[in-house]
């Protein structure tokens, strides 16, 4: 045998290759869009069904009540004859107002926050991290309520409430990784080559910190679903005219003793999907920016 | 009258631990255009000394001239063009490199930083011939290439700027003989064209000794003093 | 079931154990505690029976009533002693009413016993209520809890230690407040009453209807309150007894007279004919309840024979139709530019009257009025009460004199939460002060008939249920009955009214 | 400590292969369907008692090659060929045979990057206490503290820093520490990447003295040990290598005696010659022109365009002869009687 | 150490001081009416005569900032007040309740923090594997579920369909003795449902800072030493993933106690969380001033553990910087 013969071929052609990452990759992109698809469709019944439906969520039809799944009602009805699939989209759009914008609001707020507190560094960190402590000793649900009860109820103050006591521990998360990532020897080579501070928070930091920032997003999002609930059950969050997710869920417990399946499982499939589907394409997104992952992705 | 030195180290003390510092009294010049090597045995302290020489770290006590200026601020605080006046390539290409930067972002990041952005496509592109970096690999992220091709952006990474002193912190050690003499050649290259200062680390004493007009043992600069709390790197075995 | 769980089925019949949505603020009398009788801890000078009669406790005998109705005696019963073992006297029971009606005592209740003028012991065993005007129902509000003035006057009345460490005469004694978990008691074994068979009690505080439920199915609980679609769910448990207390618990909406809409009768007396009771009794209550005509139940003694009406729809259009309310595009009334709708708040937290004010809102649209159902806290609903209706609840057992007066009394009206229409109709007032004054039954009688009939003809709110409360307990115990109960209920009333009567099954 | 490559040399014919390499490609798939050929037919032996030396410019495949051996590569990363160690192919090994029992324990690594590849939130003592504990049947907190130790005494890491967290230390420090994790669990085969790299010439002298008193200790069951050195310094390699393999362009074009390689006659291909030529003693100039990008490899001879000799043959792929791929060596003079008394494996295959 | 230690307890007292100022400004801003509070239900059927004099004589209307000063000057000679809306003294509230909120809150959060830590390294082991999805959905779904909706759904498997656990209280509705084995069988759905509503955070943060860290050079080299794929995850994954976790413990703290109030409402838990909303919509300032001052003590040590933990854990940051 000769070493010479199979040169090029020996590696290419005889032995097959043999691959190390699994074959993830197919059923990583059919995840993607499936959750693409899924927020898409979200967002469209969102901002397309209540315009289009003729019907008004509120109608009360005594005669129906309770009714099971059915042609007529898709999701079947509520105890007071209310057609649950209408309820869950408007509860959506709801819950979704609440828990996108709170969660926007508490990643940038919580996210500038943090990284501005660990990159600036010393005292200028300290006070910061203190008014963070500060603000963050109040229980949140107690400052819901104030929030909630200065203004009338409604998805801009529930939102506010939320997001107002969760960017702190955005900014937590966020500014202990700036503080570690700051010693990098790397952000040493950025100082030298002139980089001011906030280049250096920016170019360098905050990309490093996207991934948990993006990760309390992601949570923030049913979080803050829950939240509003969790107001409602205390007689302090939405109206409870105004159909939420959480309120329906909330109202449904009886139900499920009862035996009535349907009122609960809807509305909280309504909840949990669009999550997995965001978080879905977070998840995706956040292997993106992961140099490493991203290049085994072959992205 | 001498000429004013570009970089002077006076009774310089620095370290991690103000009880033991890993650099005791140590003084050091570089002139204008002239090349000198740093030889010392491992963990000296020759590494801190370059952090200091960049600005990068505050020495305990000891003054540092630039120019004849003597440094009071460091890192962020120090003006940027004082910070920008030194170049540095650091000992440990991996660690020095920001793991999200392709290799092009990385040469070009102080040119963004410094706003000098109309120069990027131009320099990067100078610099990446200069270093021998193909545009395949300035595509790619430091976790994509080797450690020697690594090592050849944060040299271009340290000439964007046009410093007029390059610390060169082991920049060869990783590095085989060619690539060495390439990179060597490219440093000299620049310093002929632009009349920098070099400081050169390292413990290859034949390669300082061909590369700079001047080399200086550890044991010099620190006058005698141990550099450090370290015991002496053991003598080779038999 | 639940491990080492004491409360078994069938294990210990001389011990319940209790679970109710919430639990007193105090346990003292002078802040209001028990003032509506059936505190387990105390006795009052009368008592109500399960017909709602007032019967003698404290006292050996019904009052004697003088002076034309102002004065009223009672003797007190021999030998009843607290349960720290003194005796009670007639010092106690001034000191008690003296207390109540003392300004600087934070008593919510105070305004009950505002005709008093004066009380009086005489002698040990006999105390004397002088009153500013002849007041008929006033022996009602005597089941007010007596205290031990030895105790409770060594106290600040607002503060001290009698408020969670109460001392009676009751057929039960405290053992321990656990605050927002269980209140516990023990038999009184020297009640003058005789000692009850049951000798533990115990009233766990469970918030959560659903919690309550489960708690009960798993056996933690022998009996609680439950909403009428979880007590459905006991029907097939063969150890379980389902209670239905009638009650004057009602359900309205409040047409507020200073809103342009709900002032006009013509929409008050449409609005009253189109909405179906039935089907809220039917539906929201899962038939425990019944249509309400009017703050009296439709089985109480004093209800107005011939106030009852069912939905008309065709009738309360023919009504708008004259009044000039002409059906607009959308399907909603106007008249002269007004559109026939309003704002019904509910408060929010309580389902019940969501799905009542839903269910109302649905009915009024079918007669071309628009009801906008929102709900709100209290804090927001109240400032609002006389623009906007809200969905109201209320009911007052003892005498009818007691929930007519202050729901529909001009003078009350938009008195703190009195009269929250502000329904202002002379003749009802009229006939609700002739109640007031008269002692005899026929003639208070005939006026509170009057009552009902001028408010069926000018509804200046819309009563829809009247709920019936719902118990669920373990059979385990004979002599079990319930009262016709107020608007308040769980932890006084219930099943367990008469605790201290129940008898183990052997 | 006399030079032991000739006994080396003797000693490979008679035992079978520590390690043996025959077409060993990775490839790195790369986005846009490009592919990183990082190494490309890789054919050689690593005998008992051996220390092969792996040369050759920066960003030819000699990490990649060591990663591949201990399947450590990334995941868009392709594999073919195949490596024997003892009976079993480490390319065609599942993850757990080689985390249970190749890694650490039939190969040690240092790798090249030693501080990035120290987890940073743990003292040194720590990580080799625990890799002792791992690797060896020291049981027992003192006796583990003190192999750790002795391990870090072995390649001269300072008991004073053994306290110190990774980035505390100095290059060379780092560079010890890695050393001393690869060697504590005296795999029968050793990669080094660059293990001298940022150590001054005493401390290489010593250290590659280690590594080579690590090979030529006998093992307990007589099969002996090898090592395969990943390095630029060609000082250190002359100072103990038996054999010398030259790679460009992940190809190994040149693999040959040491003695040879660095004495006479020298190296035959003419890019092992520049790459000697390069060295700060001797002429200090790079080899003319920029290697080529591995993902876009000429057809033929990957070094034509740089070679000074280079003809219209080159345009084809050079056979490899006497463990040489070129259509056109320098000349070798004396090389016969060399190559008779130390056969290398591919020779004998040839 | 020590030093941040001491630092962070000297700025303990501004702290409270503002804090407490600040919840009494905004409950004083709040709608909220405390002479109804007071009054409960009875508020429903009262005259305004009553309503009136109720106010004059709790003595509601003084401004809040003499109420505070009142409170302040008070608290620091021992006497909290008396709770309005309980009844009661407040340092006999807290003395009764504290101590069964600090066993559930610390209870969960031990299981919450130990759990959520297993479950991420094994989701991360193979990130998109079964495990990892099973564990992400399952994390997601549950980060969405209200407390009192799990807690009803734990009652109602584990007190009803599987009758292992009692449903809620202290001990045994029945029973008057407080023993450890009621407790211990009391506590644990109450403490299991605000595990599980904290446990998403932890699990899904370990499984991203464990996922990033093994794909890194550190787990590499570790691979390469031949440690066992225990050791690489729990000893070197996951000291570097463990990082941002330990932060999340100081401002986990607020969402625990969040939790710990509708627990304790739905399980009837004796504890102190409960009383908060109580607190708050009655305007009861001694309470709500106590309540405060100790879930702003218990975040400032959650917090100064945290970061205690994280300069312990993670070398390159200095004690100095935080
Ligand atoms: N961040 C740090 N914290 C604490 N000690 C450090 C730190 N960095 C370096 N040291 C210590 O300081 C001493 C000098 O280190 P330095 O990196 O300057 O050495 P060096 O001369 O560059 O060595 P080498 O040639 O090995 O790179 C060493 O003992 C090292 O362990
Ligand atoms: N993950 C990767 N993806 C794509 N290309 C890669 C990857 N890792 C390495 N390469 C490429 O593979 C080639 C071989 O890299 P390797 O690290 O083996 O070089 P090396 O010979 O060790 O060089 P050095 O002496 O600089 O360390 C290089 O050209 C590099 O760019
Ligand atoms: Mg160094
Ligand atoms: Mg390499």
């Amino acid at each position: 045998m000769t070493c010479d013969a199979p040169a090029a071929e020996a590696g290419t052609g005889s032995t097959p290759w043999r691959s190390y990452g699994t074959k993830r990759r197919s059923t990583r992109t059919v995840r993607v869009r499936v959750s693409a698809a899924l927020v898409a469709v979200t967002v469209l019944a969102v901002l397309l069904v209540p315009p289009l439906a003729q019907l008004d969520q509120q109608a009360v039809d005594l005669a129906a009540e309770l009714q099971p799944p059915s042609w007529a009602h898709p999701f079947g009805t509520d105890d007071l004859g209310r057609d649950l699939l209408l309820r869950c989209v408007y509860g959506l759009r709801v819950s979704l107002l609440v828990g996108l914008v709170a969660a926007l609001v508490a990643t940038v707020i919580g996210t500038a926050v943090g990284a501005a507190a660990g990159a600036l560094g010393g005292w200028a960190d300290r006070c910061v991290m203190r008014v963070v402590d500060t603000l963050s000793s109040v229980p949140h649900l107690l400052l819901g309520i104030f929030i909630v009860a200065l203004f009338r109820p409604g998805v801009v103050p529930v939102a506010v409430s939320v997001a107002a006591t969760h960017w702190l521990s955005t900014a937590r998360i966020v500014r202990a990784e700036v503080l570690s990532l700051r010693s990098r020897p790397y952000i040493d080579a950025a100082v030298s080559g002139g980089a001011s501070r906030w280049r250096v928070a920016v170019r360098h930091l905050l990309p490093a910190v996207l991934p948990q920032a993006a990760l309390a997003a992601v949570l923030m999002v049913p979080h803050a679903m829950w939240h509003e609930s969790a107001l409602s059950f205390l007689g302090l969050g939405l109206p409870a005219h105004m159909a939420s997710l959480g309120n329906l869920v909330q109202s449904a417990r009886s139900s499920l003793l009862a035996g009535q399946w349907w009122p609960t499982l809807f509305p909280g499939l309504f909840i949990i999907v669009p999550t997995l589907a965001i978080a879905g394409l977070a998840g995706a997104w956040r292997e993106r920016i992961n140099p490493r992952r991203r290049s085994e992705l072959m992205l | 009258m001498p000429e004013q030195p570009l970089l002077e180290l006076r009774a310089v003390t620095a370290g991690y631990d103000r009880r033991a510092p890993a650099v005791r009294n140590a003084s050091l010049t570089v002139a204008p255009g002239e090349a000198v090597g740093l030889l010392g045995p491992s963990g000296c302290g020759k590494s801190t000394l370059a952090r200091v020489a960049a600005l990068l770290h505050r020495p305990d006590s000891g003054t540092l001239l630039l120019d004849g200026a003597p440094v009071r601020r460091w890192r962020h605080r120090a003006p940027r063009a004082q910070r920008t006046t030194v170049g540095v390539v650091f000992q440990q290409p991996r660690l020095s490199a920001d793991p999200r930067l392709r290799l092009t972002d990385l040469i070009a990041e102080p040119l963004r930083a410094t706003g000098r952005r109309e120069d990027v496509p131009d320099r990067v592109a100078e610099l990446a011939a200069a270093v021998g970096l193909t545009p395949d690999l300035l595509g790619r992220r430091p976790h994509e290439v080797s450690d020697g091709q690594l090592q050849r952006a944060c040299l271009a990474r340290a000439l964007v700027l046009r410093p007029r002193l390059l610390i060169c912190d082991e920049m060869t050690a990783m590095l085989d003989a060619s690539t060495t003499a390439a990179l060597v050649a490219a440093v000299e290259d620049y310093r002929t064209a632009t009349g920098a200062g070099l400081l050169a680390v390292g413990h290859d004493h034949t390669l300082l000794k061909r590369w700079c007009d001047r080399t200086v043992h550890w044991d010099d600069v620190t006058s005698g003093t141990s550099g450090t709390s370290l015991e002496p790197s053991v003598p080779s075995a038999m | 079931s639940a491990p080492g769980g004491g409360a078994d089925g069938g294990a210990s019949a001389d011990s319940v154990v209790l679970g109710v949505p919430w639990e007193p603020d105090t346990l003292s009398p002078l802040l209001g505690y028990g003032k509506d009788g059936n505190s387990k801890i105390f006795d009052g000078l009368l008592a109500l029976d399960a017909d709602q009669e007032l019967t003698p406790a404290l006292a050996s005998e019904l009052p004697e009533v003088g002076d034309n109705g102002r004065t009223y005696t009672y003797t007190l019963r021999d030998g009843v002693e607290f349960s720290d073992g003194e005796p009670l006297t007639s010092a106690d029971v001034v000191f008690t009413y003296e207390t109540v009606l003392d300004e600087k005592t934070n008593n919510t209740a105070r305004s009950e016993l505002d005709a008093i003028k004066e009380v009086r012991a005489e002698g040990d065993d006999k105390v004397v209520f002088t009153l500013r005007y002849p007041y008929a129902a006033f022996a009602a509000r005597t089941v007010l809890p007596i205290v031990p003035e030895h105790i409770a006057g060594e106290q600040d009345p607002n503060t001290g230690s009698f408020n969670t460490k109460p001392i009676g005469t009751g057929p039960y004694v405290l053992t321990g407040w656990s605050k927002g978990e269980k209140l516990t008691f023990e038999a009184n074994p020297d009640y003058w009453g005789g000692a009850p068979k049951v000798r533990k009690l115990t009233m766990a505080i469970i918030k959560d209807d659903d919690v309550r439920a489960t708690r009960l199915r798993s056996g933690d609980l022998d009996g609680a309150v439950l909403p009428p679609n979880l007590a459905a769910t006991f029907e097939n448990d063969a150890n379980k007894v389902t209670y239905e207390a009638k009650s004057y618990d009602y359900r309205a909406v409040t047409l507020p007279t200073a809103n342009e809409v709900t002032g006009d009768r013509a929409i008050r007396r449409a609005l009253d004919a189109a909405v179906d009771r039935e089907a809220m009794v039917e539906r929201i209550l899962d038939g425990a309840g019944r249509p309400a005509y009017g703050p009296l139940p439709s089985n109480d003694a004093w209800f107005a024979k011939g106030v009852e009406r069912a939905q008309d729809l065709a009738k309360a259009k023919d009504i708008l139709d004259r009044a000039g309310w002409k059906p607009g595009k959308d399907g909603i009334r106007a008249k002269d530019g007004l559109r026939a709708s309003f704002t019904l708040f509910s408060p929010a937290g309580d389902k019940l009257r969501q799905d009542h004010a839903l269910a109302y809102a649905s009915d009024a649209k079918k007669a071309g009025i628009e009801v906008k159902v929102e709900s709100a806290t209290w804090e927001v609903i109240e400032p609002r009460m006389g623009e906007d209706a809200v969905l109201a609840g209320g009911g007052s057992t003892g005498d009818p004199d007691f929930g007519l007066y202050t729901t529909l009394h001009s003078s009350l009206a938009g008195n703190g939460f009195n009269n929250m229409a502000r329904y202002d109709n002379p003749a009802v007032d009229e006939a609700l002060d002739t109640g007031r004054r008269t002692q005899d039954r026929e003639d208070r009688k005939a006026a509170y008939d009057t009552v009902q009939r001028e408010l069926a003809k000018d509804p200046g709110y819309t009563f829809l249920t009247h709920i019936d409360h719902i118990y669920v307990l373990a059979d385990r115990w004979d002599g079990l009955t319930t009262q016709v109960e107020p608007h308040e209920h769980g932890f006084a009333s219930g099943p367990w009214w008469n605790l201290e009567d129940w008898q183990p099954k052997k | 400590m006399g030079h032991p490559s000739s006994i080396g040399a003797d000693a490979v014919t008679e035992r079978t292969p520590v390690l043996s390499v025959r077409g060993l490609s990775v490839r790195f798939l790369m986005p846009g369907g490009r592919r990183v050929a990082a190494v490309t037919d890789a054919h050689f032996d690593v005998a008992p008692g051996e220390c092969l030396a792996l040369i050759g410019e920066s960003g030819c495949g000699k990490s990649v090659l060591a990663s591949a051996l201990l399947g450590l590569l990334p995941a868009n990363a392709q594999s073919a060929g195949s490596a024997r160690l003892g009976g079993l192919d480490l390319l065609t090994a599942d993850e757990k045979t080689l985390g249970r029992t190749v890694r650490g324990r039939l190969i040690g690594l240092v790798p090249q990057s030693p501080a990035a590849h120290l987890t940073p939130v743990r003292t040194i003592r720590s990580q080799l206490e625990e890799t002792v504990a791992a690797l060896t049947g020291v049981r027992g907190r003192a006796a583990v503290r003190a192999a750790a130790r002795a391990a870090a005494e072995r390649v001269a890491f300072p008991a004073g820093h053994l306290d110190r967290h990774p980035h505390e230390l100095s290059g060379g420090l780092a560079q010890r520490a890695a050393t001393a994790l690869a060697l504590v669990g005296d795999a029968p085969l050793l990669l080094a990447d660059e293990p001298t790299t940022g150590l001054d010439r005493d401390l290489v002298d010593r250290t590659v003295d280690e590594l080579r008193r690590h090979v030529d200790a006998e093992t307990g069951d007589g099969t002996g040990r090898g090592l395969l050195m990943i390095t630029h310094d060609l000082a250190a390699a002359e100072r103990i290598a038996d054999r010398v393999a030259v790679m460009y362009a992940g190809r190994i074009v040149e693999l040959t005696d040491a003695r040879r390689f660095f004495g006479s006659p020298g190296p035959r291909h003419p890019y092992s010659r520049g790459l000697l030529q390069a060295l700060p003693d001797r002429a200090f100039t790079p080899i003319p022109g920029m290697p080529p990008e591995l993902g876009d490899l000429p057809g033929g001879c990957a070094f034509a365009p740089r070679c000074p000799r280079a003809t219209g043959a080159c345009a084809a792929l050079p056979p490899v002869t006497d463990g040489l791929a070129c259509h056109h060596p320098l000349p070798a003079s004396g090389a016969e009687e060399l190559r008779s008394t130390t056969p290398a494996p591919e020779n004998a295959r040839a | 150490m020590a030093r941040l230690a001491g630092r962070r307890l000297l700025f303990a007292a501004p702290v409270l001081l503002v804090v407490t100022f600040g919840v009494f400004a905004i409950a004083a801003a709040s709608p909220f009416d405390p002479v109804k509070a007071y009054a409960g239900t009875a508020a429903l059927g009262a005259d305004q005569e009553t309503l009136d004099r109720l106010r004059a004589n709790l003595g509601v209307d003084e401004p809040f900032v003499t109420r505070w000063w009142h409170w302040l000057t008070s608290a620091l000679t021992g006497d909290l007040g008396h709770s309005a809306v309980l009844r009661q003294p407040v340092t006999q509230v807290i003395g009764e309740r504290l101590v069964w909120s600090a066993l559930l809150c610390a209870v969960a959060f031990t299981v919450a923090v130990l759990a959520g830590t297993l479950l991420g390294v094994l989701a991360a082991r193979r990130p998109g594997g079964p495990l990892d999805r099973a564990v992400t959905s399952l994390s997601y779904a549950l980060e969405a579920a209200p407390v009192f909706w799990t807690a009803l759904l734990a009652v109602w498997l584990f007190a009803l369909q599987l009758d292992v656990l009692p449903a809620g209280g202290l001990t045994d509705t029945a029973s008057e003795q407080v023993t450890f084995g009621q407790v211990a069988s009391h506590i644990v759905l109450p403490a299991g449902v605000l595990a599980v509503s904290q446990l998403p955070w932890f699990t899904l943060y370990v499984r991203q800072g464990v996922g990033d860290a093994l794909a890194e050079d550190p787990v590499r080299g570790a691979r390469a030493r031949g440690l066992s794929e225990g050791t690489v995850l729990l000893g070197h994954a996951l000291r570097s993933g463990l990082l941002p976790v330990l932060t999340l413990i100081g401002s986990r703290v607020p969402e625990l106690i969040t939790g710990a109030l509708l627990v304790e409402s739905v399980f009837s838990w004796p504890g102190i969380a409960a009383a908060t909303v109580e607190a708050a919509t009655a305007v009861d300032f001694p309470l709500l001033a106590a309540l405060t001052v100790l879930a702003t003590a218990a975040v400032l040590a959650g917090n100064l553990l945290a970061d205690l933990l994280y300069g312990l854990f993670d070398p390159r940051v200095k004690f100095s910087d935080m």
